[in-house]
């Protein structure tokens, strides 16, 4: 059940792809999480988050992670960044258990910038507690700015950005660590369509660089299939994963490849597949109960 | 002015004393202050330093144990206890030949004599040995507020009993508005208690010569500052406490005198400065004894005081 | 080691170890002061003989505390609410709420004993004054550092200013609240056992902790001193305890301070 | 150049197009925003947020708001709402100033839950200051919880949800109160896309027996497109109206109207305007300067 | 009326109004107790005479106040790092820094002076030990309920346990800190009159504020006590300016409780 190994594409993905596979970037193993439920004091009395799931990603990969809201999608990372522990299963990354020794960066699906830093020293934050020598920093962090396109405000305090704003200082923050796993929860989903897409296209352009492994939640399929190397939809209740593509389409991907009709195939075909995993999902009463629901005011 | 200058220039080949004081100066350190302001210390190879008292003149025997002064003024029955806590005490000389606390009344205060204190409210000093000693002797109990040296409440409310220094209080208390007021004497139940200098034993054992001259200079002083002029220890006494007024150094000189605290209430003249009488001890010690606040025989006349260092 | 046993055996290794010293300390001290630092045994001694008084003037002192206490809490609850309400108000009361706390309790004293009467009465306003303050800044500051945009949610709601204040600033204000509440459970108890050294009264015989300081320091009776402050100490942490548990209860399930469990 | 008045689908919006109007819901006049910088302690030394513009709003319309990040969406939405005052110029609402008088609810582009409330309690914050009485806060909020899919959810913790979950509880707590004017900061940025397509169907059903004017600020042109009756697309620096545009697709609109020619094509079109509004928009720097961004690891 | 003016009206109308009650109340009083509450008349003759020596005085209490309070200020967010540093070493040491706070002062008066001597020595410790721990409570409940979100983020980016402390825990809890800075201003003049009078030395007559207190107390001259009281207040209003002067500085820019002006 958790795995549903599909034809996709050109293969599906799984470990008889290539010939002895490069120790794998992350693995999970068995791995499931419940949370203890706040109101009963005892044992997690709660319905798992996550259901026992197995995953091993190769380095350099770019997989996009597809779900409803809610389906343990941020979870997941959490258990990855070594954030959260789980309930039961074992999780490595880079051969090291999660939070030791690994050279990771985490985008949360919150932008949790210092509101007490401008901009400029937001950035700077991981790099300083990596000790980078500050000529190092100020250069990163210039880059990293001019990439989301903030240069301009680079000294302003987080309580002055916009809300997409703040989405693309964090974005830069943790792209400036250069690191060798990348954990993305939606940092493009305050963004414009034009942002996002001139974003996703310098993420590729660097992925192309630097190769770092990339576990990228989004709700975009578009987007998914446009990044991605392999895309994993999850289902919910437990959080599992329904499907694990592989996404072929030819490097490097421009604004073209949006065009091309294999995109515009593939996006409609995971599509198709995320609507399928749940159908319940998203909204909890069918139309008919729910157009009873907020009347019109007496 | 000179000799001011004469005192405070050389002080090489002087023996230090320090010594506490109970309070703020007042003319009850008149001793002192006469044979420092007349240079008497100094003639005598003594290197004096007066501590005024303030809080830590409730604390004079403490100071006197812990060796930061070695001579302090006090009041005999709690010198005693202290004794018996095991404090290296040793009781030199009287100060006053009955110690000046009292409890103050207002004239019309229907408490004339101490049975009736029976019910009442006092401020006093909770563990003032006396009260103990009334309560035992006249069966009757009180309420007891802590004291805090002020005569507010006194003034400002007519049934209010308060201990004092009748030296000094009444003065305090006129001047506050009040009638003058009357006074129940610790004396008068028979609470025989001295007014006392406090030499560290230790001290006094290594330094008796020291602490002869000391006291010789120090009776001198108190005979010359109740009979001669008291100008200039007044002044030094202005100085250590600026709130020293010219009518409350009068008044409170003046009560001494006429009070005959120094001197001896039935004495004749000044011969009786400073004496102790051991016989006055042993009563004050069966006071101890029978509130039970030492065990019997755990105090001896002979340990807790020393009539050795008075001048012949 | 395991680091649950840790925790309870550092805490008891650092306490045994300061027994040590201040055993060590008495009897490294010249014989003339060694009164000053009673040894163990001497405190021993000292709550054997006066155990039963001082559990007596505790009660008394503990009652006390826990009126003042109560008092200030309720007051400086009511008091930072009327504070926060408006720039205007805070500005013209706020200077006097100062002024109250740098009364100097001891100048004080005489006024107290005249208007209010030795007593429980005193000491019950002197605890109130001395726990009072802490209480009012920090709960001020707490009603006033709400989260920016919980207030524009409440704007956009068109809450009157009640409403904003007692559903928004009050419920965020808890933390800083519990805060102050935690300083003034430490100093009520203590707070009281001074005012009933400047203001207690010894009616009926019935001394609470200050008073018999008083007495203890008058007859020089120091390992006593030091075993009603001890006590003291004691009411002390008891009260902190209570209120680090109520505040658990309140803000455990929700306030970052108190981590959601999540490994 | 404040609005570029625009012939499109049927009828490009403004005054013109209905005889003798109903009074408008909304109205701006010659309304413009500066910020004071917050380092020169002087008067507002900083360039504008949104240049002085003009705009009508009809009671009952459904205008979704587009533009690039930091354009000054949530800034127009915070004038409106009354929580900003604009630095020149005249807003009334309903007839009324902002924040007077009017009916107006707001999802702000966070969540903004309140921690120390449960679900159902976060949902009733609203009525609660509106004296809503017990039972009808009951029914609606229950109403509103099962319309967002987190009926099961309704004793967490805001802590205790994901962040698509607290962006629906934020939209149910906005919702139940049933407004006149209802002001959206991409409410569905956060969701996937079928919760989305959902959610925006059950917002244009109780829209129909609502009537409630609403302005929306959405990324995806799709949903402007589906669910709006006019767009306005902002152009940044500083903020104005680009383009003023009436969609004219039929209602009821359904999933079957996703799929239609009309739509497919506005959705197009509008792309088209959008990313032409402001070229340097998105990235400060263009991709050759900006591949010598953040480079490899040392 | 404008807002404007009404926020220095309305003060200075309540300042009238007080003194006013005052002098009403003053002159409500039975002759014989009038002098409770002296006359604003009989203070400001209190002010003429002792002017010069309360001003000499209170440079004294004053000096001692600002060492107390900056070294409580330094120990204080010292301590409070250590504390926040580990589960560990808080439940080790919190409990002594509480009981250090519960040591009676007026109890251990007298101990001091035995230890360290009346005078300044004494004054600033006293002070130091009265202004501590709202320090200390304040900014270790600041670095405690540090944003979960904001440790989330150093954790993953691996922050050695000092970082954690000194570059989020540090700055988060500034507000805190200042909240405690604000009570520890106010208390530390008066604690330093109060310790003054209970440690101080009047030797070479040079009086702090709180010798002088004693003595105005002991000779009944109560205005000048009022009068004593008031210098004390005024320092602490000074100090209390200062340090929301400083942390206006250092806040504004980001903290929520300085609004970012919007309008
Ligand atoms: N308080 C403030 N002080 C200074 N500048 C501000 C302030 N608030 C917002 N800004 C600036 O105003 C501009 C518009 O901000 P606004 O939040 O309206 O953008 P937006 O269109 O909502 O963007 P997004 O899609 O990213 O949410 C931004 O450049 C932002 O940095
Ligand atoms: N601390 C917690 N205690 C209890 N339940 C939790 C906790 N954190 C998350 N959950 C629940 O676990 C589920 C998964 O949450 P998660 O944040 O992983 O979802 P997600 O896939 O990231 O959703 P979204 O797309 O909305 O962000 C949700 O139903 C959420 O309510
Ligand atoms: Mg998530
Ligand atoms: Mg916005």
């Amino acid at each position: 059940m958790p795995v549903t190994s599909s034809s996709f594409a050109v293969s599906p993905a799984g470990a008889a792809t290539a010939p002895a596979p490069p120790p794998p970037a992350l693995r999970l193993e068995q791995v499931s999480k419940r949370f203890r439920s706040s109101d009963a004091p005892g044992p997690a009395s709660a319905p798992p988050v996550l259901a026992p799931l197995d995953l091993t990603i190769s380095p350099g990969e770019f997989v996009a992670v597809l779900g409803p809201s809610g389906c343990g999608k941020s979870t997941l990372l959490r258990l990855l960044s070594g954030l959260a522990e789980p309930s039961a299963g074992t999780i490595t990354i880079d051969g090291h258990p999660p939070g030791q020794g690994d050279d990771l960066a985490y985008v949360f699906q919150d932008a949790t910038l210092l509101p007490w830093l401008r901009v400029d020293a937001n950035v700077e934050t991981l790099l300083r507690l990596r000790r980078v020598p500050a000529a190092e920093r100020a250069r990163r962090r210039e880059a990293a700015l001019a990439l989301v396109g903030l240069a301009d405000r680079a000294r302003a305090y987080p309580r002055q950005l916009s809300g997409g704003q703040k989405m693309r200082v964090s974005l830069a923050r943790a792209l400036a660590t250069e690191p060798r796993v990348l954990l993305l929860d939606e940092p493009f989903g305050a963004l414009d369509e034009m942002t996002r897409d001139r974003l996703g296209e310098e993420l590729l352009a660097i992925h192309a660089r630097q190769r770092w492994t990339a576990l990228f939640v989004t709700h975009s399929v578009a987007e998914a299939v446009f990044l991605a190397t392999r895309i994993l939809v999850l289902a919910p209740r437990p959080g599992r994963i329904a499907h694990d593509l592989r996404v072929e389409l030819p490097y490097p991907r421009t604004h073209d490849t949006r065009r091309s009709a294999d995109y515009l195939r593939l996006v409609a075909e995971v599509s198709a597949r995320l609507r399928a995993v749940d159908p319940e999902s998203g909204t909890g009463v069918p139309p008919a109960a729910s157009s009873s629901a907020p009347s019109p005011a007496p | 002015g000179k000799k001011d200058a004469a005192r405070e220039g050389a002080s090489d080949g002087l023996t230090k004393i320090t010594v506490q004081l109970d309070w703020f100066p007042e003319p009850e350190h008149g001793g002192f202050y006469q044979a420092l302001a007349r240079g008497w210390f100094r003639e005598a190879g003594l290197d004096v330093t007066l501590v005024p008292g303030g809080q830590q003149g409730l604390i004079v025997n403490q100071v006197i144990a812990t060796g930061r002064a070695q001579i302090g003024q006090g009041e005999s029955v709690t010198t005693l206890l202290d004794t018996h806590k095991g404090f290296p005490l040793l009781q030199v000389a009287a100060v006053f030949q009955n110690d000046p606390s009292v409890f103050l009344l207002h004239a019309d205060n229907p408490v004339r004599d101490f049975p009736d204190l029976d019910g009442r409210r006092i401020m006093a000093r909770p563990g003032w040995v006396f009260l103990d000693f009334l309560k035992q002797k006249y069966a009757i109990d009180f309420t007891v507020i802590p004291f805090n040296f002020s005569v507010s409440n006194f003034i400002a409310d007519p049934t209010f009993i308060q201990q004092g220094f009748y030296i000094a209080e009444p003065y305090i208390i006129t001047q506050g508005g009040a009638p003058a007021p009357r006074f129940l004497k610790a004396w008068d139940a028979g609470y025989d208690s001295y007014g006392v200098l406090i030499a560290n034993r230790d001290w006094a054992e290594k330094n008796p010569a020291a602490l002869r001259a000391f006291l010789a200079a120090y009776i001198r002083g108190w005979d010359d500052y109740l009979h001669g002029d008291p100008t200039e220890a007044h002044e030094l006494m202005k100085r250590d406490n600026p709130k020293n007024s010219d009518g409350f150094l009068a008044f409170s000189r003046q009560m001494i005198i006429d009070e005959k605290l120094v001197v001896g209430r039935d004495a004749t003249d000044s011969s009786r400065i400073g004496r102790l009488d051991p016989a006055r001890f042993a009563t004050q010690i069966k006071i101890l004894e029978d509130l039970k606040l030492t065990p019997p025989g755990a105090l001896q006349v002979e340990k807790v005081m020393s009539t050795a260092f008075l001048p012949e | 080691m395991n680091a649950r046993l840790l925790r309870w055996l550092l805490p008891l290794a650092l306490f045994a170890l300061l027994l040590a010293g201040w055993q060590a300390l008495h009897h490294s001290l010249a014989p003339s002061r060694r009164f000053l630092l009673p040894s163990l045994s001497q405190l021993a001694e000292a709550f054997r003989i006066h155990g039963p008084a001082l559990l007596v003037a505790a009660r008394h002192t503990a009652l006390a505390a826990l009126a003042g206490f109560a008092l200030a809490a309720a007051v400086a609850a009511l008091a930072s609410l009327l504070l926060a309400s408006s720039n205007l108000v805070r500005a013209t009361l706020y200077p006097y709420l100062m002024g109250l706390q740098m009364v100097p309790i001891i100048i004080i004293a005489p006024i107290l004993i005249l208007w209010v009467g030795p007593g429980a009465p005193s000491v019950i306003l002197v605890t109130f004054l001395i726990t009072f303050f802490p209480l009012v800044v920090n709960t001020t500051q707490g009603l006033l550092s709400v989260d920016r945009a919980h207030l524009d949610l409440f704007r956009m709601g068109r809450a009157a200013r009640w409403q904003e204040l007692l559903l928004l600033r009050a419920p965020a204000a808890l933390p800083y609240f519990f805060t102050g509440l935690r300083i003034a459970a430490i100093l009520a108890p203590i707070g009281a056992l001074t005012a009933d050294y400047l203001v207690g009264s010894s009616s009926g015989g019935r001394l609470g902790l200050g008073m018999s300081a008083l007495l203890f320091s008058a007859r020089n009776e120091i390992p006593a001193l030091y075993a009603t402050a001890l006590v003291g100490c004691v009411l002390g942490f008891a009260l902190v305890a209570a209120v680090s548990g109520i505040s658990w209860l309140v803000l455990h399930r929700w306030h970052d301070s108190y981590p959601l469990s999540d490994k």
